[in-house]
């Protein structure tokens, strides 16, 4: 019923006393996901909303079997507790903390390459499953419902207005992953494409994405190869001005390939219906399942 | 974040890498001096932030410290134009005098990160002195890449790939792989974003020397790069979006149209942006305020927008989710107390605290132009800008 | 007939302008192993022996299509051979250098794991395969003749040792591994067992270990769970006393398990037929064959 | 590569360890100098390149710097025997006057290369003060263990799990964290092979003190250590392994017994040592010549054989490969030439060169017990030596 995350997920949250990691623990909670434990050095013993706090990731997997972690330390001690994380032998590390230094994920990326985890993120919303009630990120709940969508975007809150969208549409959702907008991430598109296509209870796909970089780009060669499922998609960026960064470190135009119309171009190509209006993706997702059925 | 040339070359001279000799200079009596302590036959190049500034004429060869002295003095404190500065141009604050090179070759090196590999790639060319997109999409074939292995690091062999890869022999090879390390131990120590040389240039007397050099900084490492950071000259930079950056706002870019816009998140940012230009509308600005924990970075928002002439509207884009919607209210009704708001508001408000901060705009009677969706937001905002 | 390295096999001599490189670059060649190149910067368009030279790994492959290559440089230039040789796509490289810090080898390590590439040494004296008619490596060919044998060594000398006593006694080799005598190399003995286990050519093993370090007990291990070809065992350093640096970093007796003794016990267990006498490995073998057929 | 307790500690704090204030002192009155400076009440140790100075008398607490005076005098220029040293001891050329510490709890850290999992494992325990190895063999649960990635390099959490697990808390642990990073920075930046801090010391003052400290360096990096190379105390040394590294024979350690001998590769010098200990022999050296490439090597092996009072003949076992017997036959020639060799020589010679070789010492009129293969050889050394 879900990619990456279900409600069996013992999630872990580092940085659980500050203001954001307790604050999203207690709504990840109230959305239903298994939360077993926090870490925040030197704060074992203390709780978070009847969340015990630990102070190593270590003491924290040993005494509640966690298998996952959402990360909301600040950015200079981000890729410590990426490592701390990846040591301990979770499965699944999700990162919101944003404005690492790109010389850090390089590593990061390097690092993990081959090793059995995933990490989504940084400078990500995360991840929601719906039906599994489980959420290991910081979106709105109420955006989503529980469905058959695998909904993708590099863009936080444009996951959540893609989702609401959707969810006005009827078109509920299995998976929604952020996979975050910096240059470098943990998983790309790609990665989160191949778990969607091949998860049966996964009926259509959505992907939400950016100018610069080629993530699309290679986002399209894989679908155009391999998904089958209806699948539509949105670029935003179109009406930015080259060479200027828009926030997202990725999303500078560096080549005709970056830019929002040859992204659109390529996965027009690939099969997927998209459009040019952030307003009507659940519109083409409803009209394009309309003309499946 | 960019520094000037000058201020790139000493970076990089600091890693071994090799400069022609140079001395800043902010008067003209400072570049007459430096001409005549360099030889005298020397060029003076205008210190801006943009390319481009040959052809504006912002670069001189001269053949005397009085020449010099005169360009500069031509230069300094003007705005010089060139087709990346936009018609208002770029302060020119100092000037770089460099001896003057007999040049042999003119090459290109430069290294970033690259988005297919994830991983740091340099590239060289022997097509230096032009646009490497321009070669790019001329001659690809003639431009060189080689990626760096992050755990691994700058091994000679790359260098050395890379120099005979430019068809350079004898002792060049050596200069080459130096320079070349040099740039990469750089680019890693200072936390750059892009380092390139452009000219490398060998000389007729079998040197290589970073000719041009530029780089820009990754600016989620200026924390750990605080005498990088303290480059920065402010004076390169658009006043509104030196503003937001010293007000938290970072996330501010000024554009050309004239609907003002706030919101939450890059991407949705940028659909803001996409949908405003497909109902036929332009912005005035880019700004993601980010995740807003408190309403002093809302008033700062506003006051940039406020502030700027070409707002005819403003359009809040808000979705809350980290950010919420009751915070970016409150903030508004504190703007229109301390700001005069002279605009007409347009609010798409959904997500996280969205009741809260509807009441709390009602109590405080901020007159707002509600929006249902965000191309209804767009909509609004448009016909609102047009005086509609 | 052989593992790793084969009369196919394409082999580069990087360093091959240098004393030892050219002089075993004209062995290795005589012994009929097909030598396509070899790389010395600033040497291109030279020759060794009729050998191309070139200046680069990359270009030597280009003009080449080389395979596999073997080095020569001096220790302070290997750590970078083995980076151009890996980067170049080679899928063997021999490093013959002794002498390398141990931390570049702890680099090296990481670096070719997970790679498309099998590296054997540094401080090592090579491959070579009497069948095949290929060397990569520094052995003295006279010592070795074609057989069913596996052997591996972790010393040079010892395996010279060891495949004259096995030449003379009548049993000929498939392939003699030197994997090398620094604490961490490239290639370790589990690696080259599993490899003459899984080759149907090989019908016999013999292991040569020393002091220090947990290789041999790694391979008794795999030994024990694995291998029911016929293996026989020499450990080096039994005499020799706790503490002190034997020539090879990695033979330092740091515990109870670095000691021949305990070393010899795992083989045992596992089924190797062991002797204390490094004069009588041929014997040993040879009686355990006769006693088998 | 080892030095003494004072040049570690001296290379530590460069990195940011915290080590107790301390002089060292290479006569009485500097000892009693950096006494008074230090407060009176000191430690003095003596600096050898040996563990067990405790045990030994070599470490004293005193109370004045008459006493400290005293207590140098007495260990200065003499040898201290401890438990690693051997009956001959190490001469103490230095003494470590150090602050007294008021110890609360001794811990223990190293830093070494891990051989199963060939990276860099930091060991810590809370059973500091005692010998590692007893810890493991007694109680290994108390042996913390946190691997670095090569890539990753040191993080913080490793420090962290290292100083919770010892049960440190408060200020301590930051005090351990940053005490691990900068003694892995160290490990890193010297090229070591082991950093040792043992033990590591709570004060009851809340400070955390690396009490006393170990470090070998990687011989194979010395040629990027030139500053740790250059701190070589050879008086610490076998002066024959002295003379032998000095004259390019880079692989000799003085053994007990009688047997000289000269092998080509360490594993068959350790074949060689193990061969002659069955017949019931004992080598006086373990000699692993390597490449010979000239024949100086072969005469510098033969001159610190002769000069080994214990040596009662000499066993060459050479397999030609990259050595070539012919090489070492030349050697061997121009060794009996210079040399006044009055012990019999043994010869095992096959491989590269052997026919050469064998010529060489045949028209010199080198008398040897020529052996057929290595067990032969060894039974010849041992009846040789013997006088049989």
């Amino acid at each position: 019923m879900s990619i990456l995350l279900n409600r069996n997920t013992r999630l872990l949250v580092q940085g659980i006393t500050g203001a954001e990691g307790s604050n999203h623990a207690r709504l990840c909670k109230a959305f239903g996901t298994n939360i077993v434990g926090g870490v925040t050095p030197g704060r074992a013993g203390q709780e978070v909303d009847g969340i015990p706090v630990f102070n190593t990731v270590d003491q924290a997997v040993a005494a509640t079997q966690a298998n996952a972690s959402i990360i909301f330390v600040p950015a200079p001690f981000a890729t410590d507790a990426i490592y701390e994380a990846v040591e301990a032998g979770l499965k699944l590390v999700v990162c919101i903390t944003d404005g690492l230094p790109t010389w850090e994920m390089v590593k990061v990326k390097r690092y993990i390459s081959g090793k059995d985890v995933v990490l989504i993120g940084p400078n990500c919303p995360g991840i929601i499953s719906p039906p599994e009630k489980a959420k290991a990120g910081i979106m709105p709940a109420s955006s989503f419902m529980p469905g058959k969508l695998g909904l993708v975007s590099r863009s936080g809150t444009l996951l959540y207005e893609a989702a609401a969208q959707m969810t006005a549409a009827g078109i509920g959702q299995s998976t929604a992953v952020g996979i975050g907008g910096d240059p470098v991430v943990g998983t790309d598109f790609v990665d989160i494409l191949k778990r969607f296509n091949d998860d049966p209870d996964v009926e259509a796909i959505a992907l939400i994405g950016e100018i610069g970089g080629v993530a699309e780009q290679e986002a399209a060669e894989y679908v155009k190869a391999n998904v089958r499922k209806p699948m539509c998609a949105f670029i935003a960026g179109a009406s930015a001005p080259p060479g200027r960064r828009m926030g997202h470190a990725g999303a500078i135009i560096s080549g005709d390939s970056a830019t929002a119309d040859s992204k659109l171009k390529a996965l027009s190509a690939a099969g997927a219906a998209v459009t040019r209006n952030p307003a009507e993706i659940g519109k083409v997702m409803a009209e394009l399942l309309a003309s499946r059925s | 974040m960019k520094v000037h040339e000058y201020q790139a070359k000493a970076i990089l001279a600091e890693f071994g890498v090799a400069v022609p000799r140079s001395r800043a200079a902010s008067t003209p009596a400072e570049a007459r001096a430096a001409a005549a302590e360099l030889g005298g036959r020397v060029v003076v190049k205008a210190q801006v932030h943009a390319g481009g500034r040959g052809k504006a004429g912002g670069v001189k060869l001269v053949n005397t410290p009085e020449e010099a002295e005169a360009f500069a003095k031509g230069l300094l404190g003007t705005r010089l134009v060139t087709h990346q500065t936009g018609p208002e141009g770029a302060l020119v604050p100092m000037v770089l005098v460099e001896e003057a090179l007999s040049v042999a070759r003119e090459l290109y090196i430069s290294i970033l990160v690259d988005s297919v590999s994830k991983t740091n790639v340099i590239m060289a060319s022997e097509a230096g002195g032009m646009e490497i997109e321009e070669v790019a999409a001329a001659t690809p074939e003639k431009i060189l890449k080689e990626w760096v292995d992050p755990l691994m690091g700058y091994q000679a062999s790359i260098g050395r790939a890379l120099a005979y890869g430019m068809h350079l022999d004898g002792g060049l090879i050596r200069q080459a792989a130096d320079l070349i390390e040099g740039l990469y131990r750089a680019f890693i120590a200072r936390d750059c974003s892009i380092v390139e040389v452009n000219p490398l240039v060998v000389t007729e007397d079998g040197r290589l020397l970073a000719a041009d050099a530029k780089i820009n900084f990754d600016d989620n490492a200026m924390y750990r790069q605080k005498a990088v950071a303290a480059l920065r000259d402010t004076t390169q930079e658009d006043p509104l979006e030196v503003e937001a950056t010293t007000t938290g706002v970072n996330n501010y870019i000024k554009l050309s149209g004239n609907i003002g816009c706030v919101v939450n998140g890059a991407g949705l940012a940028m659909a803001t942006l996409d949908t405003i230009s497909l109902f036929g509308g332009a912005a005035a600005n880019f700004l993601d305020i980010g995740t807003v924990n408190n309403v002093d970075r809302v008033i700062s928002a506003m006051r940039i927008l406020t502030k700027d002439p070409d707002v005819k509207a403003i359009y809040f884009n808000i979705f809350g989710g980290m950010a919420r919607v009751d915070v970016i209210a409150q903030g508004l009704v504190d703007s229109y107390k301390q700001l005069d708001v002279k605009v007409p508001l347009v609010t798409r408000l959904t997500g996280n605290g969205l009741e809260e901060g509807r009441r709390i705009l009602a109590e405080n009677g901020i007159a707002v132009i509600e929006a249902s969706d965000m191309a209804d937001g767009a909509r609004k905002a448009v016909a609102a800008a047009a005086g509609r």
